[in-house]
C-alpha cells in the first residue's frame, strides 16, 4: 500500500467528481460531485502526511473539510433561491444570461 | 501582544464587521406585515463607510511594516500595507457606491450585506501578508464565499430596466454561476495544494523552493494556478464574469471587478513570485499563455457587446491580462508596476461601473442608448465617463496611460518582448469599444431620457474616482515611488537568494 | 538661462481651454463671445510667444536654447524638458499662425461651441508640446494628446459624405457607413493609435538599450545603438510617425478625416498635425537611429516618391473640394518625406521648409473652403461655377494657394520643393526626383482644374443665393496666411536661417561616421 | 553698387512695387484709371532706366553683377538672386520695356469699356508681368531665370483668362499653362543636372560632352514649350482668347521670345552641345514651314498673326541651331517690334469693327489711315522687303543657316519667306483694300490718339532698327556688317513675288473659293490632328490613370484597412455564442483549462 496507490485512488475519485460535475442535470447532484473532488484532495493530504512524514498534511485536511462545508452551505442556499425562482432545480434553468 | 500589533489592521476590519452586526441588531425591526412606509436610513451602511474611511486614514499614521504573527504564518511588510490600503479604498468606494442600491433592494435586511462585505474585506486584509499556504487558502476562501452571497443578493430582483418587466431570478442565476465555477476552482486548488505541499514537504512559502519541483509537484502547481486564476477571471476560467456582471447589482459588481481581482493577484504573487520564484521556468510559460489569451479574448469578445456591464466585464479580463504580463516579468519593477496598475485599475473600473449604473438608473437600461445625450443631460457625469474611458484605453494624462506604459515597459525589460508586442496590438483593438462608448455618450443625442440624479454617496464615490484618476494622471510620482518601494522591498532579498540558489545548483 | 517662455507657449492654449470650459452657458450671446475671445487670447499669447521665441533664438550659437527642465517621474528618468532648437522655431510660429487663423475661421460655430474651442486649444497645446519637448516620453505624451481631440471634434462637428459601395471588399459596407463622420473619426483615431503603439514599442527599445535611466533625446542620440537594433527599430518609428505624416499605405485616414472635419479642425490637422508625423520621423527616427536611417532610407524615399505621384493622381479624380485638398496634403507630405530621405542638409532644409510652407498653404485652402462651404452649402465642385464674379477676394486667394501648391517661384511652395528635388537628384537615389517633379506638374493640373470649375465661367447658377465675398473677421485668416506664402516665397531666408543650423547639427549626428563625400549639401 | 546695377535694380523693382501697391491697396485698383496710371508710370520709369543702361553699355564692356545668397545649406550657398548687367540683358531689357510701355498705353484706349474693377485687375497683372519679365531678363543665373520664366507663365495664364466669364477663355488659359508647365519640367530637370555637375546655376561652366548635351536638350524642351515650337505649339493660337494688347505683348514680342532668350543667354552651354544645335536647326526650320502653312488658311486676323509668330520663332531657333547667337537675337529684337506693331494695328482694327474675321473687314485703308499704314509697314517688314528691319535680321538668319544639314533647312526657310509674304499680302488686301464687306466696316473710324500713338511709336524701330545692326552687335561684343550677297537677294525677291501673287489672288475683289493648294492645306488643318492627340492623351491616359488610382485608394488600400476592422468585429461576433449561458459549459472550460495546463506542465517543460 504505497503512496502511488493512494494517489491513484485519489485521482480516480477526483475524475469521478469531475465527470459528475459535467453531466448531472440537477444542481444538488453537482454540489455532491464538487464535494467528492474536495474529499479526493483531502485524501491526498492525508496520504502525503502518512507516507512523506510531517503533520501539516493532516492539519490541512481538517481545514479543507471546514472550508468545503462552508461552501456547500452557501451552495444549498443558492439552490433554494433557484427553486424559488423557477420551482425546479435543473441547472439549464439558469441560462437566461448569455452571449 | 506584539503579534496582535502586527495584525492590528485585519483585526480592526473584523471588529468593524462585528460592530456593524451589533448596530444592525439595535435598529428597530418594523412590525410584521405593517405598512413598510419609507425605506429606513442606511444607518449600518454609514457606520461601515465611516469605519473604513477611519481605518484607511489611520493606516497612514500607524504603519506596521515589519514583525510576524501566527508563528511566522503572517509577516507584515510595506507590500502588505500597500495592498491593505488598496483593499480598504476598494471597500470604501464599493460601500459608498452600493449604499443606496442595497437600501433600495432589501430595505429591512441591509445589515447582512454589510456583514458579508466586511468579512470578505477581512479575508483580503490577511492575504498579502500570509506566508503560509494554509493561511492563504483559508483567507482566500474567507474572501470568496461572501462574494457568492452578495452576487445573489437581491430579494426583489428589481432589474432597473425601463421596460418595467423584472426578469425573474437574474441575480440568483448570476450568483449560482459564480458559485459553480468557484466551487470547482476551490476543489482544484485544494487538490493542487495537496500535491504541491506533499511533494515539497512544507507549507511555508519561504521553504517551498528549497527542493527542485518533481513532475507531480509541477502538476500541483498548475492546478493551483488554475484554481486561483478563477478569481482574477483569467481566460480559461473567465466564463462566469460576463453573466455575473450582468446579473448581479451593479455597485456590487463595481466592487467585485476590482478588489477580489487585486486579492487574487496578491495570492498569485505570494505563491509564484515569493514562493516559487526560483522555479520560474515551470510556471512562467503557462502564465504567459494565460496572459496572452486573457488580452486576446477579453478585447475580442468585448467588440460585439451591446450591454455595457458585459462590455466592462470583458474589458476587465483584458486589463488583467496586462497585469499578468507584468507579473510574468518576475522582478522588482514588474511587481511594483503590478501594484501601480492595480491601483489605477481600481479607481478606473470602479468609477466606470458607477457611472454606468447612474446612467442606467435614469432609464434606458444598461445599453448604449442609456448614455445617449449624456453630455447634455449631465456634463459632469459625461466628463467623468470620458476620464475613465481614457484611463482604460491608456490615453495620456490620466493614470491609465502611465499604468499601461510601465506595465509593458517592465515586461519588456524582463525580456518578454513577444508578449508585450502582442499586448500592445490587442490593446489597440480594445480602443474600438472604448471609443464607441465615448461616441454614445458624447455624440449621439436621440431620445429624451431624464437627467440622472445620483444620490450623494454615489456622487461622492464617482467624484473620488475621477479625482484619483486625473490627479494621479497629472502627478503620478508619489504613487509610482510607493509601488516601486513595495516591489523592491519584497523582491530584493528573494532575488539575492535565487542568485545564491542558482550558483549552488550550477556548482553541484 | 531658465526662462519660462516655452512653457507659457505650451500652457497658454491649455489654460484657455480650461477657462472656456468653465464659462457658463447662461446668458447666450455674450457668453458665446466670451468663449471666442478667451480662445483668441490663448491663441494670441502662444502665437506672440512663438514669435518672441524665434526672434530671440541666437542663430550663430544654434543648438538647444531656452532649456526648461521640470522632473515628472525622476525615478524613471522622465523630465518635462522643453527647449527650442533650429527646427522648433519656425514650426512653433506655423502652429501659432494656423491656430490663430483657425480660431478666427471658426467664429461661426453654432452648436456646443464651448467644447469645440476647448478641444481645439487642447489639441494645439499638444502640438506645441511636441515641437519643443526634448524628452522622448513627454514627446510621445504630447503626441498622443494632439491625436485624441480629433476624434471628438470630427465626431460631433463633422460632416458626412456618401461613398458608393463598390470594389472587392463590398461586404465591409454593411457594418461601416464608409464616408460618414463617425466612421471617419473612428478610422482616423484608430490608425493613429496603431501608429503610436508602434512608437511605444520603439521607445521601449530606445530607452532600455540606452541604459534605461533617461528618456532625454540628447542622451539617446549620443548612445551608439548596435546596428541590428537600429535596423529593426527604425521602421517602427518611421511607420509609427509616418501614419500621421500620410506615408503611402497608411494614409487612407487622411482624405476621410479631413473631408469630414470642420474647417478649423482640418486646418489644424492638415496644416500642423501631419507635420508632427514628419517631425517625429526626422527628430526621433533619423537623429537617434542614424544607421537604421541610412539602411532604410531607400525604402523611405521610394514610398515618399509614390506618395507624391499617388496623392496627386487621386486628387485629380475627386469631385469633393475637401477631398482634393486632403489628397494634395498626402502628396505634399510625400515631398517632405522625400526631403528627409535624402539625408543631406539641403534635403532636410527643404523638408522642414516644406512643412512650414505646406502648413500655411493647407491652412489657407481649408479656411477658403470653409468660407465657400458656408455660403454654397455644398463642396461638389461640378455643381459650382463662376464664383469669381461674386467673390473675387476668395477667388484671388484660392488661386494664390493653388499657385503655391504647384510650386510657383515667388511662393513658399517652390522654395521647398526645389530644395527637396535638388537634394533628391544629388543623393544616390537620383531617380526619386523624377516622380517628384512629375508630381508637381500633375498638382498643377488638378489644382487649376478645380479653380476653373469653381471660380471661372459665367455667373454662379441661381440655386446659390447667398454667395458673398469674405466679411471682416474672415479676411483676417486668409490675408495673414496668403501674405506669409508670398513673403516666404520671395525671401525664404526669413526662416531658412533658423532651420539650417538645426539641420546641420542633427545631420552631423546622422552622418558622423560616414565619409566626408556624403556631406555635400 | 555701380550706376548700371542701380539702373537695373530700378528697372526691376519699380514694376514690382507698382504691382504690390495695386494688389494691396484694393480701393486704388477698384477705381480703374489710377491703376492704369500707376502701371504706365512704372513701365515708363523702367523704360527710362533700361535705355540709360543700354547707353552705358555702349562704352563699357565689363559685365556688372550684384547677387545675394537666397538659399544656403550649411556653409555652401546653393542659390543666389540678384541682377546682372551685360550686353544681352541690357538690349533685351530695352526691347521688353519699350514694347510693354507701348502696349500699356495702347490698352488704356482699347480696354476703356471694361468695368473699373476688371480694368484695375488688368493693369495690376501687366505690372506683375513686367516685373517677372525683367526678373527673367536680368537674371544672374539660370535659377532666377527659371523663376522669372514660371512667373511669366502664370501671368500669361491670368491674362489669357482675363475674360474668365467665357468658358473658351478659361480653357485656353488652362491649356496654355499646362503645356508650358509640362515643358518647364525640362528646364527644372536641366537645372538639377547642371547643379549636380557644377554645384551652381551659372551658364559659363565647362561641362563634359554628355552632361552638356543632356542639359541643353532639357533646356530645349522648355524652349519648345514656351516659344511654341512644333509639337507644343497648340496653346499659342488658343491664347488669342486674351485681350489683343496682351497677345501683342506676351504672345508676340516678349514672353514667347523668352525661350529664344534662354538659348541666347546660356549660349556657352549650347556651344558645347553640337548635337542639340542640329536638333534646334531641324525643328526650327520645320516649325517655320509648318506654321506658315497653317497661317495661310486662317481667316481670323489674330490667329494668322499667332501662327506667323510661331513661324518667325522657328526662324530664330533655326538661327541659334545654326550657331549664330547674334542672328537669332537680332531677329528676336526686330520681330518683337514689327510683330507688336502688327498686333496693335490688328487690335485697333478689331476695336473698330468688333470682329476678328478679316472677311468682316475690308477697305479699312481709307477709313483708318494710321492703322492701315502701320499694318502695311509691319507686313512689309515681316515679309523681309529690303530696307525694313525684317530684311536685315532675316538675312542674318539665312546667312547662318546656309549650307548646314545639306541645305534642307535653308530651302525650308526660303519657302517660308515666300509663304509669309503671301499670307501677309492676303491679310492686307482682304482687310485693308477692296470694298467694306459689311456696314460696320463701312462706318469704321480711326482710333483715338491713345491707340494710334503707340502705333506710330512702334513704326519707327520697325523701319529703322535694321540699320542699327552694327551697334547691336557691338553691344554683344561681336562685329557685324551688312553685305548684299546672293542669299538676301533671293530672299527679298521671293518676298516680293509672294506679295505680287497675293495681289493677283486676293487683291482683285472678294473671292468665293480658295486656290487649290490653299484648299488642300485647309482640309489638312481642319483635322486638328495635333490638338486631338493631346486631348486624347489627356482624357484617356491621365484621367483614366487618375480614376484608376482613386478607385484603388478608396476600395482596395482603404478596403484592406476596413477589412482589418471588419475581421475583428466578425471574429468577436462569431465567438460570442461560446458564452452559452449554460453553467456546466463554464465549468467544462475551467476543467479543460486546468487539464491543458497540466499536460503542458508535465510534458511541455520536460521535453
Amino acid at each position: 500500500m504505497t503512496l502511488s496507490h493512494v494517489l491513484l485512488l485519489a485521482s480516480a475519485l477526483f475524475s469521478v467528481g469531475v465527470y459528475g460535475l459535467l453531466t448531472r442535470r440537477q444542481v444538488v447532484a453537482i454540489l455532491l460531485s464538487v464535494e467528492l473532488m474536495a474529499n479526493a484532495a483531502n485524501l491526498v493530504f492525508v496520504a502525503m502526511s502518512r507516507f512523506r512524514g510531517g503533520v501539516s498534511g493532516q492539519i490541512f485536511a481538517i481545514f479543507a473539510l471546514a472550508l468545503t462545508v462552508a461552501e456547500v452551505a452557501v451552495g444549498l442556499a443558492l439552490v433554494i433561491l433557484l427553486y424559488r425562482a423557477h420551482s425546479d432545480t435543473r441547472v439549464d434553468l439558469a441560462s437566461e444570461l448569455k452571449q | 501582544m506584539k503579534e496582535l500589533a502586527t495584525l492590528w489592521l485585519p483585526l480592526a476590519v473584523s471588529a468593524l464587521a462585528v460592530v456593524a452586526l451589533l448596530v444592525d441588531l439595535m435598529l428597530p425591526v418594523p412590525p410584521p406585515g405593517g405598512a413598510r412606509s419609507k425605506t429606513p436610513a442606511p444607518v449600518v451602511g454609514w457606520v461601515v463607510i465611516l469605519g473604513l474611511a477611519a481605518l484607511f486614514c489611520v493606516s497612514f499614521f500607524h504603519e506596521t511594516n515589519s514583525g510576524t504573527a501566527m508563528h511566522g504564518a503572517y509577516r507584515a511588510s510595506y507590500f502588505a500595507t500597500y495592498l491593505q490600503r488598496l483593499f480598504l479604498m476598494g471597500g470604501l468606494l464599493g460601500a459608498l457606491g452600493g449604499l443606496d442600491d442595497v437600501a433600495k433592494r432589501t430595505p429591512h435586511r441591509q445589515g447582512e450585506f454589510w456583514l458579508m462585505l466586511l468579512s470578505s474585506l477581512a479575508g483580503m486584509m490577511i492575504l498579502p501578508g500570509a506566508r503560509d499556504l494554509l493561511l492563504i487558502v483559508v483567507a482566500f476562501e474567507l474572501m470568496g464565499i461572501p462574494l457568492y452571497i452578495m452576487a445573489a443578493y437581491s430579494k426583489t430582483d428589481a432589474e432597473p430596466t425601463g421596460a418595467g418587466v423584472a426578469p425573474r431570478g437574474w441575480a440568483s442565476e448570476a450568483g449560482l454561476k459564480m458559485y459553480l465555477v468557484g466551487a470547482t476552482s476551490t476543489a482544484i486548488t485544494l487538490f493542487g495544494l495537496a500535491l504541491l505541499t506533499g511533494m515539497q514537504g512544507t507549507t511555508k512559502l519561504d521553504l517551498l523552493a528549497a527542493t527542485p519541483l518533481s513532475p507531480l509537484a509541477a502538476l500541483g502547481l498548475v492546478f493551483v494556478l488554475g484554481g486561483v486564476g478563477y478569481k482574477i477571471g483569467m481566460v480559461p476560467f473567465h466564463m462566469w464574469v460576463p453573466d455575473t456582471y450582468q446579473g448581479a447589482s451593479t455597485p456590487f459588481v463595481a466592487f467585485l471587478s476590482v478588489a477580489p481581482k487585486a486579492a487574487g493577484m496578491s495570492v498569485l504573487t505570494s505563491i509564484f513570485l515569493f514562493g516559487l520564484g526560483a522555479h520560474k521556468d515551470v510556471w512562467l510559460p503557462p502564465m504567459a499563455i494565460i496572459a496572452f489569451l486573457s488580452m486576446g479574448v477579453g478585447n475580442l469578445l468585448a467588440l460585439p457587446q451591446t450591454d455595457l456591464r458585459r462590455l466592462l466585464g470583458y474589458s476587465g479580463i483584458a486589463q488583467m491580462g496586462y497585469v499578468l504580463v507584468a507579473l510574468a516579468a518576475n522582478d522588482a519593477m514588474g511587481l511594483g508596476m503590478v501594484l501601480f496598475f492595480l491601483t489605477a485599475y481600481l479607481f478606473t473600473n470602479l468609477g466606470a461601473f458607477l457611472v454606468v449604473h447612474t446612467a442606467a438608473e435614469a432609464g434606458g437600461g444598461y445599453t448604449f442608448a442609456s448614455l445617449s445625450g449624456l453630455h447634455r443631460r449631465s456634463p459632469g457625469l459625461a466628463l467623468s465617463l470620458l476620464m475613465f474611458l481614457l484611463s482604460l484605453a491608456g490615453i495620456p494624462f490620466v493614470i491609465g496611460f502611465w499604468a499601461k506604459l510601465y506595465v509593458f515597459l517592465a515586461a519588456w525589460r524582463a525580456g518578454l518582448i513577444g508578449l508585450v508586442i502582442s499586448g500592445i496590438v490587442l490593446a489597440v483593438m480594445g480602443l474600438f469599444y472604448y471609443l464607441r462608448v465615448l461616441q454614445a455618450a458624447y455624440m449621439t443625442d436621440e431620445g429624451d431620457l431624464p437627467t440622472p440624479q445620483p444620490p450623494p454617496a454615489l456622487q461622492l464615490a464617482i467624484g473620488l474616482c475621477v479625482l484619483a484618476v486625473v490627479g494621479l494622471g497629472l502627478w503620478p510620482r508619489p504613487l509610482i515611488e510607493a509601488s516601486t518601494r513595495a516591489g523592491v522591498e519584497m523582491m530584493a532579498p528573494l532575488q539575492a537568494a535565487q542568485a545564491q540558489a542558482a550558483v549552488k545548483l550550477t556548482q553541484r | 538661462m531658465n526662462s519660462h517662455l516655452l512653457s507659457i507657449i505650451v500652457a497658454a492654449p491649455a489654460i484657455a481651454a480650461l477657462i472656456v470650459m468653465f464659462i457658463s452657458e447662461r446668458d447666450g450671446a455674450n457668453s458665446r463671445l466670451a468663449i471666442r475671445l478667451v480662445s483668441l487670447v490663448g491663441a494670441a499669447i502662444s502665437f506672440a510667444g512663438s514669435l518672441v521665441a524665434i526672434r530671440t533664438y541666437d542663430k550663430a550659437l544654434g543648438g538647444l536654447q531656452r532649456v526648461e527642465d521640470y522632473p515628472l517621474i525622476p525615478s524613471f528618468g522622465v523630465h518635462v524638458k522643453l527647449a527650442l532648437d533650429g527646427w522648433g522655431g519656425p514650426l512653433l510660429v506655423l502652429t501659432g499662425v494656423i491656430l490663430f487663423a483657425g480660431v478666427l475661421a471658426s467664429w461661426t460655430v453654432k452648436t456646443r461651441d464651448r467644447e469645440f474651442f476647448a478641444l481645439l486649444l487642447v489639441l494645439t497645446a499638444g502640438v506645441f508640446g511636441v515641437f519643443v519637448s526634448q524628452d522622448l516620453l513627454v514627446f510621445f505624451l504630447f503626441y498622443e494628446i494632439a491625436v485624441l481631440p480629433m476624434y471628438v471634434l470630427i465626431g460631433i462637428w463633422g460632416s458626412s459624405h456618401k461613398v458608393p459601395a463598390r470594389g472587392p471588399f463590398k461586404f465591409v459596407w454593411n457594418i461601416f457607413d464608409i464616408g460618414g463622420k463617425q466612421y471617419a473619426a473612428m478610422k482616423l483615431t484608430l490608425m493613429l493609435l496603431v501608429g503610436s503603439a508602434a512608437i511605444m514599442a520603439a521607445i521601449f527599445v530606445l530607452f532600455l538599450k540606452a541604459g534605461g535611466t533617461t528618456f532625454d533625446m540628447g542622451v539617446l542620440a549620443n548612445t551608439k545603438y548596435d546596428r541590428q537594433t537600429q535596423i529593426i527599430v527604425f521602421p517602427l518609428v518611421w511607420l509609427g510617425f509616418g501614419t500621421l505624416a500620410g506615408v503611402f499605405p497608411f494614409h487612407t485616414w487622411s482624405p476621410d478625416g479631413h473631408a469630414s472635419a470642420p474647417t478649423a479642425v482640418s486646418m489644424l490637422h492638415a496644416g500642423v498635425l501631419m507635420k508632427l508625423g514628419a517631425f517625429g520621423v526626422m527628430r526621433v527616427g533619423m537623429v537617434i537611429l542614424p544607421e537604421g536611417a541610412r539602411y532604410w532610407v531607400p525604402v523611405v524615399g521610394a514610398v515618399a516618391a509614390i506618395n507624391v505621384l499617388y496623392g496627386a493622381f487621386c486628387a485629380m479624380n475627386q469631385t469633393d473640394l475637401k477631398y482634393i485638398i486632403a489628397y494634395s496634403s498626402v502628396s505634399h507630405m510625400g515631398v517632405v518625406m522625400l526631403g528627409a530621405a535624402t539625408l543631406t542638409t539641403t534635403g532636410w532644409n527643404g523638408a522642414v521648409f516644406q512643412m512650414v510652407a505646406h502648413g500655411i498653404m493647407t491652412g489657407l485652402f481649408f479656411a477658403l473652403v470653409g468660407l465657400v462651404y458656408e455660403r454654397a452649402h455644398t463642396r461638389a465642385i461640378l455643381k459650382m461655377g463662376g464664383f469669381a464674379n461674386v467673390m473675387p477676394g476668395v477667388a484671388a486667394f484660392f488661386t494664390l494657394g493653388c499657385l503655391s501648391s504647384l510650386g510657383l517661384p515667388g511662393t513658399a511652395g517652390f522654395v521647398s520643393e526645389f530644395m527637396v528635388f535638388l537634394a533628391a537628384w544629388k543623393s544616390q537615389h537620383y531617380f526619386w526626383a523624377i516622380p517628384g517633379v512629375l508630381g508637381a506638374f500633375i498638382t498643377a493640373i488638378y489644382v487649376l482644374r478645380a479653380t476653373r470649375s469653381i471660380f471661372w465661367g459665367p455667373g454662379p447658377s441661381h440655386d446659390f443665393h447667398d454667395l458673398s465675398d469674405a466679411k471682416k473677421t474672415e479676411w483676417g485668416a486668409i490675408v495673414i496666411l496668403g501674405s506669409c506664402l508670398v513673403i516666404l516665397g520671395f525671401w525664404p531666408r526669413l526662416i531658412l536661417d533658423y532651420i539650417d543650423p538645426g539641420s546641420v547639427e542633427y545631420l552631423g549626428k546622422v552622418l558622423a561616421p560616414v565619409s566626408a563625400l556624403a556631406r555635400l549639401p | 553698387m555701380t550706376r548700371p546695377v542701380m539702373y537695373a535694380l530700378v528697372a526691376l523693382w519699380t514694376p514690382a512695387i507698382a504691382a504690390l501697391a495695386l494688389a494691396a491697396l484694393v480701393p486704388l485698383r477698384k477705381k480703374g484709371w489710377p491703376a492704369a496710371a500707376v502701371a504706365i508710370f512704372s513701365s515708363l520709369v523702367s523704360l527710362g532706366s533700361a535705355i540709360a543702361l543700354f547707353m552705358d553699355r555702349l562704352h563699357d564692356e565689363v559685365p556688372q553683377q550684384l547677387v545675394a545668397p537666397w538659399i544656403h545649406a550649411g556653409s555652401t550657398v546653393v542659390a543666389e538672386v540678384g541682377v546682372r548687367v551685360d550686353g544681352i540683358s541690357a538690349s533685351m531689357l530695352v526691347v521688353v520695356t519699350l514694347v510693354a510701355t507701348c502696349v500699356q498705353v495702347f490698352s488704356v484706349g482699347y480696354m476703356h469699356d471694361e468695368p473699373p474693377a476688371a480694368y484695375g485687375r488688368y493693369f495690376t497683372l501687366h505690372a506683375l508681368f513686367l516685373f517677372s519679365m525683367n526678373t527673367l531678363v536680368i537674371a544672374p543665373n539660370i535659377l532666377q531665370l527659371f523663376a522669372g520664366w514660371e512667373l511669366v507663365g502664370v501671368t500669361s495664364y491670368l491674362l489669357i483668362g482675363f475674360y474668365f466669364k467665357k468658358p473658351s477663355a478659361a480653357r485656353a488659359a488652362v491649356k496654355a499653362f499646362w503645356v508650358t508647365k509640362f515643358a518647364d519640367m525640362g528646364l527644372l530637370f536641366g537645372l538639377l543636372v547642371l547643379f549636380a555637375a557644377t554645384g551652381n546655376f551659372g551658364w559659363d561652366a565647362k561641362l563634359s560632352h554628355g552632361v552638356a548635351t543632356a542639359v541643353t536638350l532639357l533646356f530645349f524642351l522648355a524652349v519648345v514649350g514656351k516659344s511654341a515650337q512644333f509639337p507644343l505649339h497648340v496653346w499659342l493660337p488658343d491664347a488669342m482668347e486674351g485681350p489683343t494688347p496682351v497677345s501683342a505683348l506676351l504672345h508676340a514680342a516678349t514672353m514667347v521670345a523668352a525661350g529664344v532668350f534662354l538659348v541666347v543667354r546660356t549660349n556657352p552651354l549650347f556651344a558645347q552641345a553640337p548635337a542639340t544645335r542640329m536638333v534646334m536647326l531641324g525643328l526650327g526650320a520645320a516649325t517655320a514651314l509648318f506654321a506658315a502653312l497653317l497661317a495661310l488658311v486662317q481667316t481670323d486676323i489674330k490667329k494668322t498673326l499667332a501662327y506667323s509668330t510661331c513661324s518667325q520663332l522657328g526662324y530664330m531657333v533655326a538661327a541659334l541651331g545654326a550657331g549664330s547667337m547674334l542672328g537669332g537675337f537680332f531677329h528676336l529684337t526686330t520681330h518683337a517690334f514689327f510683330k507688336a506693331l502688327l498686333f496693335l494695328a490688328a487690335g485697333s482694327a478689331i476695336h473698330a469693327v468688333h470682329s476678328n474675321e478679316i472677311t468682316d473687314m475690308g477697305g479699312l485703308a481709307k477709313k483708318m489711315p494710321i492703322t492701315a499704314s502701320a499694318f502695311i509697314v509691319g507686313s512689309l517688314a515681316l515679309a523681309g522687303v529690303p530696307g525694313l528691319s525684317g530684311f536685315f535680321s532675316k538675312d542674318l538668319v539665312l546667312e547662318a543657316v546656309e549650307g548646314q544639314l545639306s541645305n534642307v533647312p535653308y530651302a525650308a526657310l526660303m519657302l517660308t519667306a515666300f509663304l509669309t509674304a503671301f499670307y501677309m499680302g492676303k491679310v492686307v488686301f482682304v482687310a485693308f483694300f477692296g470694298k467694306p464687306s459689311n456696314e460696320k466696316a463701312a462706318h469704321a473710324h480711326e482710333s483715338g490718339l491713345s491707340m494710334s500713338g503707340p502705333l506710330m511709336v512702334l513704326m519707327v524701330p520697325t523701319v529703322v532698327a535694321g540699320y542699327f545692326g552694327a551697334t547691336f552687335a557691338h553691344v554683344q561684343g561681336e562685329h557685324y556688317h551688312f553685305h548684299f550677297g546672293t542669299g538676301p537677294a533671293v530672299a527679298s525677291s521671293l518676298g516680293l513675288a509672294g506679295i505680287v501673287l497675293a495681289y493677283f489672288v486676293y487683291g482683285r475683289g472678294p473671292r468665293t473659293e480658295q486656290p487649290a493648294a490653299v484648299a488642300l492645306v485647309d482640309r489638312i488643318a481642319k483635322t486638328r490632328l495635333v490638338n486631338r492627340v493631346y486631348e486624347y492623351g489627356f482624357h484617356n491616359v491621365t484621367l483614366v490613370v487618375a480614376s484608376g488610382l482613386a478607385f484603388v485608394d478608396r476600395y482596395v488600400v482603404d478596403g484592406l484597412i476596413n477589412l482589418l476592422g471588419y475581421g475583428a468585429i466578425e471574429a468577436g461576433r462569431k465567438a460570442r455564442p461560446i458564452q452559452s449561458g449554460f453553467a456546466p459549459d463554464y465549468v467544462l472550460a475551467v476543467v479543460l483549462g486546468v487539464v491543458g495546463l497540466a499536460v503542458w506542465a508535465v510534458f511541455g517543460s520536460w521535453r
